[in-house]
């Protein structure tokens, strides 16, 4: 193929990959941010939302596309539910420690892991899209739904930023994670402000993944890829940069896409991987974090 | 406090070492095999110990120092035919220099920044070893043949696959990294690197070098996690890229928080309870990552410290 | 499974570490201990326990379960025809997480604490090697289900067999005659970045050259990989034939993205069904597979000329005319492996039957007995078909089949003969120490 | 006599503030100098650059006739440059005794033996009326005790040269009292700059006075001096006396 095609078909699959990553990150990064905790069982929030898409789309007769709305509002709600309870129940009685949660984080890991594989199997169940499209171009096909979910996220992402700075909802959040004592001199409940972050949070992840399943399949080991990149995300954009969060997710979604064009892939993704390394470790602060003094 | 016991302290550190010596007489055959496992990786968990408990950095790349230990041994054994003392010092040579050049990078961050640096190290470490199947044998893996892991010590020879001789070497790398960490943190380079822990500025102000201290730091830790991969490598005669994924980043990270960080027998403790609760559970149950994960929530609940860390913070401040 | 957890049981402690406690105050506490004792050998009415290292969580899982399905189909049929030299066969299950380290630490706890005669089961490559040297310290013959060539490359140790399946390295050249004279000359192979990506890489080249076709592109997918499009436009336009070979849960992303890119002006397509194993060949999305061929094992779909054996093994396994569970055609089955596990049992029986195995103090003989067999015949024992075993290199060949792709289902259009996945033995386990 | 420090044109910005801006300043060896001015003034950011803490925008740094200004904050402490912080930072979770031996172990360079630590350590607590507490945990220690562990702290590390920013901040009368003689002993061997806002404190120790206003310096001179500025008297003195 030639090299303007390649180009644009590495692109097109750099913003497929940009768009769920951003919504993930951008849950982790809310949690990360307003909470200042670590959530490693966010990949399975993550992979929680793809197991319930599969188990609703396919308990509803019909259409696809009906069987796929019903999961994209009932998934996430389902998966906020169960993170608002392990907020609840667990990381609340820690105080937030950042060590203990890690470690609390790490068993719902197991146990969300666990209950997958009991109640779901080992096997990788594919979602039907709710429309298959496939755009013609002269030198390659494209699928529609994969061009869809960069819009739907995007319209997501900008919902998310409209609730976040023009809203009394996303004023709270942020005087939250401005300061805690003081937001909590000043009246606000910040504990019903970290359970609702962390609900937030998983359900952006879990958004994410019912976008993601007719694409790639659920499977119970999805988790720790999303969780992985959504670090590297966060870090990279700058903590509780929502722009940030973004241009990283598109910088590391399009940087993975066109470095394959020019290395073996294996390569790539080693090189795809420094580079992102060397960013973090010469602009720790991250692309839109401001330098310390 | 910190002078008030010291032969306390070194009293209990060699019972300990005491103990384990007799379990081995003392252990069903499976059970002594798997202490040997635990013995080795322990000293894995004791070498995180020392840059997460001590110093305070977070890293989730550990497995990188370990695999390179691994590797560093396994291929000099494998490739090269060297005999099993040169190949452990290659293990660890080999991962304190990686953690050198590793911390020359990584240290120029700090707090989450370091903790996510490091885990794409660790993913690029990884990776290199599957891009070199050709020798490392890719996630496959390679074998080291049971007659490359026999040591001649003054005419005898010791051979690693016999339970006891295996048992002995994890016991006598465990006992020497116990009593070199024991002796560390009690010596002034731990004062600083506590020091460093707990307010690294302030450090600075009374006239230390923290990134030189905290990449001894790293050099340190990455050269005893090696010692316990090029350990794992020689005494189990596996070596494959699994060892280097992310997972084995997070277990000792898991079994150094649930002992208790910061505390010199934790590590041993966290890996022990660590495995044996995945090794009865399996037993009865297929859902036993299901137990696991409920146990590590009840105990960070009612141990938030850890199991060491609780009891020093509770009863025994002498505790080092 | 008498002894799931005997940490505390000091019944299963040999004597033999014991005896340098001699004197001491621990072991002679100890000794007094009641059931101490070791137990006489076995009774001969004593069932054979059998370890089953099984991938029942990790990426295996979805083989592991219908590993375990299997194997208790054939311990059954093997105990309702009397057992093995009379005794019954006990299964012991524990789960290796698809974890090398895991692994060898299953096999410890089988030879030492479970008192296993022997270990059986496991398919992926990465735990058999990391299990192996386990094995082979323990002394415990160790039976796996693999595929993977490391068996027959004689690089691990003489206690590893797989008597039961063939192994890759004769599958790729027993597929390559067939793939140059029907599929086309010019191909390109599309593999994971991994082992068993790499015994396709380095069999299949020389086996087309050998019959005047090329192999013109590899394309090695990273594990880690979730999406492959932009992999695509690597595949030269000349391409006659995309060979591929993916494991893993991002297979069907792999197959529909593939669709997606070509539609219906695609190349040939030629893969091994490991891709799809567990899965439905009627997902949505694949119906782009329609025409395409597949290498299988054993055939997931009932065919027209079944045997009698296999149509029992079918019903034994509890698997329907789609290769599916019965009564679940959700729950597909993975056909085309599994088998192995029925007829490495039946390979064990006959070995034990021949050494006359007694009990773990027979291991030895029961090596040099596995290594002495030649032939299994096609039967109720080994439906799938007749094999020949190799005991220097501890490999069995069989015949392979190839299946199209039409309606749906898998039809077999091409079974192999087992002269044509033959090679040269590339060493020699009975040279090496018992 | 040659000053102990100098500095010439020293400046620093954050964003669009000059928080120093071009200061000359001198300080001669064995004097106690205190800084003085209104909140804002520099003060802290002054020492700050010193101590080597924060990186100057522009100017130079000069301690015992060596160009110190890009030299790392450790390096100068190693010289003999001592910073007390304006917040009480000692470690908290650690003892009084690992806090000063810190410090100590820092400045022996040679005979590293563990007496020659607790020596040097309880010599410090001594000195600071702390050596009672030498086993408690700074955490536990009163306000008042942590901010004289802080002064022990900088006393362990030898300094020719004493930074204490605020240092009888939150000090009751009475210790206020033992630390005027402390520091009074400390000067003995060592120069001593302080920022202090407690005027009588700084009218009975200071030799010299330097003040600072909106980044530079306002004044220097003896008390006496200080006090008969009108200048300073607008600026700073008149607000708090008037």
């Amino acid at each position: 193929m030639h090299f303007g095609p390649h180009l644009l078909l590495a692109a097109l699959e750099g913003l497929v990959t940009s768009a769920v990553l951003a919504l993930t990150a951008l849950g982790l990064s809310l949690v990360f941010g307003v909470m200042r905790i670590v959530n490693v069982a966010h990949g399975e929030f993550f992979m929680l939302g793809a197991v319930l898409a599969w188990a609703i789309s396919t308990a509803i007769s019909g259409h696809p596309a009906i069987g796929f709305v019903a999961a994209l509002v009932i998934a996430p709600l389902l998966v906020g539910l169960v993170a608002f309870l392990a907020e609840w129940l667990v990381l609340r009685r820690l105080n937030y420690n950042p060590e203990s949660t890690i470690v609390a984080t790490i068993g719902m890991l197991y146990i969300i892991q666990q209950l997958a594989l009991t109640f779901y199997g080992p096997e990788a169940r594919p979602v039907e899209p709710p429309f298959s499209y496939r755009i013609l171009l002269p030198w390659f096909g494209y699928s529609g739904y994969k061009l869809s979910v960069v819009a739907a996220s995007a319209i997501l992402l900008v919902i998310t930023w409209l609730v976040l700075t023009r809203t009394r909802i996303g004023l709270i959040m942020r005087a939250t994670q401005y300061d805690r004592e003081t937001a909590q001199a000043f009246g606000i409940p910040v504990e019903r402000v970290y359970a609702g972050v962390f609900a937030v949070g998983a359900m952006l992840a879990a958004i994410a993944a019912v976008l993601i399943v007719p694409i790639s399949q659920a499977h119970y080991l999805m988790g720790q890829d999303p969780l992985l990149l959504s670090f590297i995300v966060v870090i990279i954009g700058g903590l509780g940069s929502l722009r940030g969060t973004v241009v990283a997710a598109v910088l590391i979604g399009l940087s993975d896409g066109i470095v394959s064009m020019f290395f073996s892939p294996t390569l790539a993704k080693i090189i795809a991987t420094l580079v992102v390394a060397m960013v973090l470790v010469f602009r720790p602060q991250g692309l839109f974090g401001t330098a310390p003094r | 406090m910190r002078d008030a016991s010291p032969a306390k302290a070194y009293a209990l550190h060699i019972a300990v070492v005491a103990l384990l010596f007799v379990l081995n007489f003392v252990l069903p055959d499976y059970h002594q095999g798997l202490f040997a496992r635990i013995m080795a990786l322990a000293v894995f968990a004791m070498g995180y110990n020392l840059l997460f408990g001590y110093v305070g950095l977070l890293s989730l790349g550990h497995a990188m120092f370990f695999s390179a230990g691994l590797y560093g041994a396994g291929l000099t054994v494998y490739h090269l035919g060297w005999g099993v003392p040169e190949a452990f010092v290659a293990g660890v040579a080999c991962g304190a220099l990686l953690a050198l050049v590793i911390g020359l990078l990584a240290l120029r961050t700090s707090g989450v920044a370091f903790m996510i640096g490091t885990m794409m190290f660790a993913q690029v470490f990884y990776l290199l070893i599957l891009y070199f199947a050709a020798w490392t044998g890719g996630d496959q893996g390679l074998v080291i043949q049971q007659a490359s892991r026999v040591v001649t010590v003054g005419g005898d020879a010791l051979d690693l696959t016999d339970p006891t001789v295996r048992y002995m070497s994890a016991l006598a790398l465990f006992a020497v990294v116990l009593l070199i960490t024991l002796a560390l943190v009690r010596s002034r380079f731990g004062r600083v690197l506590v020091a460093i822990r707990e307010n690294e500025e302030r450090t600075k102000m009374l006239g230390y070098d923290t990134g030189a201290n905290k990449l001894a730091a790293v050099v340190a830790s990455g050269a005893v996690c090696a010692a316990s991969g090029a350990a794992y490598a020689l005494l189990f005669g596996y070596v494959g890229s699994s060892f280097a994924s992310v997972q084995y980043s997070i277990l000792p990270l898991l079994w150094v928080l649930l002992g208790g960080a910061a505390t010199t027998l934790g590590p041993l403790i966290g890996t022990l309870f660590m495995y044996y609760v995945t090794d009865i559970t399996s037993g009865f149950t297929s859902a036993y990552l299901l137990i696991v994960g409920v146990a590590l929530i009840l105990l960070v609940l009612f141990f938030p410290k850890g199991v060491l860390g609780s009891i020093r913070q509770r009863w025994l401040g002498w505790l080092p | 499974m008498a002894d799931k957890n005997g940490f505390f049981d000091l019944s299963k402690t040999t004597l033999s570490r014991r005896t340098a406690l001699k004197g001491m105050a621990a072991g002679a506490g100890l000794a007094l201990a009641p059931g101490f004792v070791r137990y006489s050998q076995a009774q001969s009415s004593a069932p054979i326990k059998i370890g089953f290292q099984s991938h029942r969580t990790g990426i295996g899982a979805a083989y592991g379960r219908w590993y375990e399905r299997t194997s208790a189909a054939a311990v059954k049929a093997i105990n309702d025809a009397g057992g093995i030299s009379g005794r019954p066969v006990e299964l012991v299950i524990e789960d290796d997480g698809t974890d090398p380290a895991r692994g060898a630490e299953v096999v410890a706890k089988f030879a030492k604490q479970h008192k296993t005669d022997i270990v059986f089961g496991t398919l992926f490559s990465h735990v058999v090697i990391g299990s192996a040297p386990a094995a082979g310290e323990n002394k415990i013959p160790y039976f796996v289900v693999s595929e993977g060539h490391h068996v027959a490359s004689t690089k691990l140790n003489r206690y590893v067999f797989q008597p039961g399946i063939t192994d890759v390295k004769s599958q790729i050249q027993a597929m390559a005659p067939w793939i140059a004279a029907n599929a086309g000359k010019k191909v390109t192979q599309i593999f994971p970045d991994f082992a068993f990506g790499y015994d396709h890489r380095d069999y299949l080249p020389p086996a087309l050259k050998a019959q005047g076709a090329d192999v013109i592109a590899q394309i090695a997918i990273p594990p880690t990989e979730s999406s492959f499009t932009k992999y695509f436009p690597q595949i030269p336009a000349e391409t006659e034939v995309i060979y591929h070979v993916m494991v893993g849960p991002a297979v069907l992303t792999f197959v529909k993205e593939l669709g997606e890119f070509y539609g219906s002006q695609r190349p040939q397509l030629f893969g091994f069904i490991d891709s799809l194993e567990a899965v439905d060949i009627n997902s949505p999305g694949l119906e782009f597979l329609d025409g395409s061929h597949f290498w299988e094992g054993s055939p997931r779909y009932a065919q027209p000329d079944d045997s009698a054996a296999q149509k029992a093994y079918r019903a034994a396994v509890g698997i329907d005319d789609n290769g599916a569970a019965v009564g679940d055609p959700k729950d597909v089955s993975t056909a085309a492996h599994m088998f192995g596990c029925w007829e490495t049992l039946y390979v064990v029986k006959k070995a034990m039957e021949d050494a006359g195995y007694k009990g773990p103090e027979d291991r030895a003989k029961l090596v040099e007995a596995t290594e002495a067999l030649k032939e299994f015949a096609e039967g109720p024992e080994h439906p799938q078909g007749p094999k020949t075993f190799n005991g220097k290199i501890h490999q069995c060949f069989g015949i392979q089949n190839i299946s199209k792709v039409e309606g749906g289902k898998l039809k077999v259009v091409h079974k192999t003969k087992i002269e044509d996945g033959l090679y040269e033995p590339e060493g020699d386990y009975t040279t090496q120490a018992l | 006599m040659k000053p102990l420090l100098t500095t010439k044109g020293l400046s620093r910005q954050f964003g669009g503030l000059r928080a120093v801006d071009g200061v000359d300043f001198a300080l001669m060896p064995g004097e106690i100098r205190a800084i003085i001015g209104p909140n804002g003034a520099g003060k802290t950011t002054f020492v700050s650059l010193l101590s080597g803490r924060v990186r100057p925008s522009s100017g130079t740094i000069v301690f015992d006739g060596a160009d110190i200004t890009a030299m790392p904050a450790y390096k100068r402490v190693r010289l003999g440059v001592a910073y007390t912080f304006q917040i009480t930072s000692v470690f908290a979770n650690l003892t009084a005794f690992d806090n000063v031996a810190l410090p100590v172990q820092r400045t022996l360079t040679d005979g590293r033996t563990k007496g020659q630590v607790r020596t040097g350590v309880m010599a410090a607590l001594e000195r600071t009326g702390l050596a009672e507490r030498a086993g408690t945990l700074a955490a536990h220690l009163s306000y008042g005790h942590q901010r004289l562990l802080e002064v022990a702290m900088g006393l362990a590390l030898r300094p020719r040269l004493l930074i204490l920013d605020e240092p009888t901040q939150g000090l009751a009368d009475s210790e206020i009292d033992n630390f005027i003689t402390l520091v009074r002993e400390i000067a003995k061997d060592a120069t001593v700059l302080l920022i202090e806002h407690n005027m009588p404190v700084v009218m009975q120790l200071a030799d010299r006075i330097t003040v600072f206003n909106s980044g530079k310096i306002l004044a220097e001179g003896t008390p006496d001096e200080i006090r008969a500025d009108t200048q300073v008297q607008d600026a700073y003195l008149g607000a708090t006396h008037g």
